[in-house]
């Protein structure tokens, strides 16, 4: 009996084909197989007979989004800067999607780095993917040389071992936490559409870090981000970052120095988060793409909260309103704002 | 050559030894809370009472950061008016103190060697060269992202090691290959090895997988223009995110940027790890971008390091840790790569 | 105009602060039209108010980047105080809506990280209430002096090594 | 051993060139005597100019080894450094680390050839210190023809020597601006036309081209027509530059590097590299 995502593959790797076969689209951005356990390759299918090495897995952790403007750009007809845009249609990308990429496509509309018009989604409902650090911790010492996936667990095997562990208890935290597994945006349905999740409390781990004081709560900002090697996989991993130039690039003035001191480590964070306010979908690419681990989502996550809360907005959600940075409303919050003197500031 | 035996007890305690009155470093176990302001992340000071015991594979950084460290002041300086030296250029006080490496494998110690070929006359890496003591592990097993013996090491090679540690059933036979290793051993009483224990590292050795040039080499041979054209950047630099997880954490790599950094009034210049896979690195002011494509910066990273590299210093400037191999977001395989470049017509 | 004098410059660049005599810096992003006209304002009508401010004349409250706080608050800054014309008085129409709209996420994410409360301060001033500019460079004086030297975030660089 | 710390130097008196004010000549006499002694260049060599808190960028030399006591840099304001270096005032110190590079070949391919120089625009800083160079060792040379273009009269560097050259009956001076300018009689086109015009000789030549890639780029057919080579042509690259010393590897075009295998090539070289310059 084929599993879930067995049958997922077999059904991206048809629908591929026949977009690709038809002519809908000029590339299909998917993943194949990866060389190493837990691991997969974010490719682009450019011809229906590559649609063979497409893949579906609990593996797929990095967000395809980050990848649409550019080989959008790749399928349009080569021109110089100030060409005129070519007339008619230009060709179309499809991409999968679950809940989160989804969302990070509307993002990217909102934000026009990406024609939704010249975008079909493959939508497909996220069961979760699982984190390949949470698998490698409770396998500490020991390597693993394979891992066979199964609906509801995942067999690891090494040299001299062979077990069996739960997968969803080595699903990522934001798949854990996410209540919107389902895409917002589907051209293409690929399975079945999964219901919305019931999550209480979504935001449990900024809770727990905010529940601290201030200086355990800067201990915390200091220790957690301390093994940062500064290799930005984080920023070149989210869809958001599309910037030409990052802050962390600028030279004239330069924000923020380069090198591991503490101060710019946290500084380069904080900013990177921030920049995301209100557009972030917690897809956890950032986090699992991290090379030493550390657990930058926390930041995202917390401003998200915020977003939501003060502003009642979820990144992706409203298509059809601005993102909550871009506009405003006559009575927004005035937390910090000193309105007089001897002003108290406003909730405390 | 002087070869020990040590139990684990005895092995944690000549360790524990060294690092009461020098600074000891071995990699960190398991996923670090913090580092130490004279560490690199992936590392830690030895402490007393931590048993060394080291998971299969290198280390999760590589040992660069103690030779090439992140960053290293070059000069510094003053920027205020009444300083007769304003903006007078100094180098720093070298740090000439020993730094002991505890815990590197044989792959590592190799890195070291490739990267003085480029820093053969750079004044930072001979100083940092000159106090560091390397006392190695080799490695008993390879991992599944090993492929030193490909790259021309071998899991119990023991070059530039001065100590090299093989576990061996339970205790640990040290080689001292250096005057330096004999100094740190000198001060320490040990039992030497047998002769049967002597003989049975050296046929261990010699059934371990042994440096293997043949199929790469290959490579040093075919037109350089050839490789460049070749349709496999274009694929892979599609997927390539040009993040800085491989050059960063590869020992190899060597590359550096320069900055001034300056703070009420007081500046220094420092040489921090840059990556070829970053926009920035290329960049001309006037705005040109000779690798402006992900695709341009993808394809330098392994051309350097299978064709550049060999071509000016002779070797392949790869170990084979593997750490890129694991530590790619996108699942890049050098050894696919490798391969790959192989095939090219 | 309270410009930087002879002794709040030695205090930018001395490296240690004698916590007797130590006396809070505090940025103050101006925006142009109405905060900035109502320092000089104050300064015109001879209102008091504590030296510890130093101003940075900007187009408008809107364009108080994060970059631009948190690279104050890197440089030593021991407190932030951004502000701009009344919500519905901005001459860009809308410039300070978007300020006030960011101002408590960024805000709540320094206080995340363990930045004391107090340190990043937001207000609005028009260009006729010097008193009140005065009043309110007060209360941010008092509060960052209450909290103390920043030492959060705050780079250091090490001549020796 | 590589030493990364700068010479320190005064700057002696500042020229502005051109007529936006964008280019200005820096002279530079080192503090420190036994440096000043110690330095010995090449025309075609570059060194890094460095300023405290702000950073080192790699400028081409402008004067010629024979100009003894000073160093002289041409700098267009661009960057950080250079916009920085332009507010500099005479009197202030910075630094100097180098020479870097190459350099032209003038003691071995140039050597008793006949030698035309053509440059475009700013670039023609190491060219002046090549021709200074030459003329100071005249017999050692064959003919020397200096084609020279810029968009306007007024973005002609070093103009006073430029007159003085035009003087000499050693030098074929060719000076041409883009467009007809009120007050200029001299030639006007661009740099390739000139140099189809001029069509100096390949016999026993040796060819210096410093100016745009477009420059280049056109200028190689007309001379390709009446017979010269890859051979007998030099280029100077450039790349970004963080050493200076072939360490960092940000240079690298292909397996060469523009700051220590370079920055002049032959033609011939350049061919082979892959197109990252």
């Amino acid at each position: 009996m084929p599993t879930i995502n067995e049958k997922l593959t077999e059904e991206i790797r048809t629908q591929a084909k026949a977009l690709l076969a038809d002519g809908t689209v000029a590339a299909v951005i998917g993943y194949s197989r990866g060389s190493l356990p837990m691991t997969v390759k974010p490719t682009v299918v450019r011809a229906s007979e590559d649609c063979g090495k497409l893949v579906w897995n609990s593996f797929c952790v990095l967000n395809l989004a980050n990848y649409l403007p550019e080989v959008l750009k790749s399928v349009e007809p080569p021109r110089g800067p100030r060409d005129p845009k070519p007339e008619g249609p230009l060709a179309k990308v499809a991409v999968l999607a679950t809940g989160c990429w989804s969302r990070n496509i509307v993002v990217q509309t909102q934000e026009h780095q990406v024609d939704r018009d010249r975008v079909v989604v493959l939508g497909v409902a996220s069961r979760g993917m699982v984190s390949r650090r949470k698998v490698e911790e409770q396998f500490a010492g020991r390597e693993i040389l394979a891992v066979e996936e199964f609906d509801h667990d995942l067999v690891i095997k090494g040299a001299d071992f062979e077990e069996k562990i739960n997968r969803w208890s080595v699903v990522r935290d934001n798949c854990q936490t996410c209540t919107r597994p389902d895409p917002v945006l589907v051209d293409v349905r690929i399975g079945e559409p999964a219901s919305e999740r019931k999550n209480p409390n979504p935001f449990q781990q900024v809770d727990k870090i905010e529940e601290k004081s201030s200086d355990e709560r800067w201990a915390w900002f200091t220790s957690e981000f301390s093994t940062c090697i500064r290799c930005y996989a984080c920023r070149n991993a989210c869809p958001l970052c599309y910037c030409p130039t990052c802050f962390v690039d600028d030279a004239k003035p330069q924000w923020v120095g380069k090198s591991l001191d503490a101060v710019d480590t946290g500084l380069f964070h904080l900013l990177r988060a921030y920049h995301c306010a209100g557009r972030c979908t917690d897809c956890g690419a950032c986090e699992s793409v991290c090379p030493m681990g550390i657990n930058m989502r926390m930041l995202t996550k917390k401003l998200n909260k915020d977003v939501l809360n003060l502003y009642g907005m979820e990144a992706g959600m409203q298509p059809a309103s601005p993102l909550p940075l871009t506009t405003y409303a006559t009575d927004d919050p005035q937390k910090f704002i000193v309105t007089e003197a001897k002003a108290v500031k406003e909730g405390e | 050559m002087k070869v020990f035996r040590l139990s684990q007890t005895e092995l944690d305690n000549m360790v524990q030894g060294w690092s009461q009155n020098r600074r000891v470093y071995r990699p960190a176990a398991g996923r670090q809370q913090s580092t130490h302001a004279d560490c690199a992340p992936g590392w830690e000071r030895v402490a007393a009472s931590t048993p060394l015991t080291l998971p299969p594979g290198p280390s999760k950084t590589s040992v660069k950061t103690f030779l090439f460290p992140q960053p290293e002041t070059m000069q510094t300086y003053t920027l205020k008016s009444s300083d007769p030296d304003k903006g007078l250029m100094k180098e720093p006080q070298k740090a000439t103190e020993k730094q002991i490496i505890v815990g590197l494998r044989p792959c590592d110690a190799r890195s070291v060697k490739l990267n003085n070929l480029p820093f053969q006359e750079d004044p930072f890496y001979q100083v940092n060269l000159a106090r560091t003591v390397m006392v190695g592990f080799t490695c008993s097993a390879m991992c599944a992202t090993c492929f030193c013996d490909q790259m021309g090491g071998s899991p119990m090679g023991t070059e530039g090691l001065d100590i090299a540690i093989s576990q061996v059933d339970g205790s640990f036979i040290a080689e001292v290959l250096t005057p330096v290793g004999e100094e740190l051993t000198a001060e320490i009483r040990l039992t030497p090895a047998e002769d049967s224990e002597i003989n049975a590292l050296a046929e261990r050795r010699k059934n371990s997988p042994q440096a293997d040039f043949a199929k790469l080499d290959v490579l040093k041979g075919r037109d350089l223009n050839t490789l460049y054209k070749a349709a496999l950047w274009q694929t892979l630099g599609e997927s390539c995110i040009n993040c800085g997880a491989c050059t960063f954490n590869c020992p190899t790599c060597y590359c550096f940027d320069v900055q001034d950094e300056v703070v009420r009034g007081q500046g220094r210049r420092i040489r921090y790890w840059d990556s070829c896979m970053f926009p920035l690195y290329s960049l001309h002011t006037t705005g040109h971008n000779p690798r402006g494509q992900k695709m341009q910066r993808t394809r330098n990273r392994f051309m350097h390091k299978l064709k550049y590299f060999p071509e000016r210093y002779g070797l392949f400037s790869c170990v084979g840790c593997g750490r890129c191999v694991k530590d790619c977001p996108v699942n890049i395989d050098i050894r696919e790569v490798m391969s790959d470049l192989l095939a090219v017509e | 105009m309270s410009k930087t004098n002879k002794t709040s410059e030695t205090n930018m660049t001395s490296e240690t602060n004698e916590t007797d005599t130590w006396e809070p810096k505090i940025i103050a992003f101006l925006c142009t039209w109405c905060s900035y006209a109502g320092a000089d304002l104050a300064g015109v009508s001879r209102f008091q108010y504590p030296p510890n401010i130093r101003i940075v004349k900007v187009p408008c409250s809107g364009r108080v980047s994060e970059n631009m706080i948190l690279s104050a608050l890197k440089s030593g800054a021991d407190g932030i105080l951004v502000s701009g014309c009344h919500p519905g008085d901005c001459h860009f129409i809308s410039g300070n809506m978007f300020a006030r709209r960011r101002s408590p996420l960024l805000g709540n994410l320094l206080e995340f990280v363990g930045i004391e409360p107090g340190r990043v301060s937001f207000s609005w001033v028009s260009a006729s209430e010097g008193e009140q500019f005065a009043e309110i460079v007060k209360t941010v004086t008092e509060r960052v002096k209450a909290l103390g030297p920043a030492t959060r975030l705050i780079k250091k660089i090490d001549q020796a090594a | 051993m590589i030493s990364y710390l700068p010479y320190p130097v005064r700057i002696d008196e500042i020229k502005v060139e051109t007529e936006d004010g964008n280019l200005k000549t820096f002279k530079l006499v080192f503090e420190n005597e036994t440096q000043r002694k110690a330095w010995k260049h090449v025309p075609g060599q570059f060194a890094m100019l460095s300023l405290a808190g702000q950073g080192e960028i790699p400028i081409g030399i402008a004067s010629s080894p024979t100009e003894e006591g000073h160093l002289l840099f041409t700098v267009n304001r661009a960057g950080k450094v250079t916009t920085a270096l332009h507010q500099m005032h005479m009197g202030e110190r910075m630094g100097v680390r180098g020479p870097l590079g190459n350099g032209f070949p003038i003691d071995t391919d140039m050597k008793g050839k006949n030698i035309v120089i053509i440059a475009g625009g700013f670039a023609v800083t190491t060219l002046r210190a090549t021709l200074i160079y030459l003329m100071e060792h005249r017999q050692d040379y064959g003919k020397i023809t200096f084609i020279y273009g810029a968009r306007t009269p007024g973005m002609l560097l070093y103009q006073n020597e430029l007159q003085e050259w035009a003087k000499r009956d050693d030098v074929d001076l060719h000076i041409t601006v883009d467009r007809e300018a009120p007050g200029w009689d001299g030639l006007v086109g661009f740099v390739p036309t000139i140099a189809g015009q001029v069509a100096p000789s390949p016999e026993n030549s040796v060819a210096l081209i410093c100016g745009p890639p477009i420059m280049i780029k056109f200028t190689m057919p007309p001379l390709e027509k009446i017979g010269w080579t890859d051979d007998q042509v030099y280029l100077s690259l450039e790349n970004r530059m963080k050493c200076g010393e072939g360490v960092c590897c940000h240079c690298n075009v292909g397996p060469t590097l523009v700051c220590k295998d370079g920055p002049v090539f032959t033609r011939t070289q350049v061919r082979k590299l892959p197109v990252e310059y």
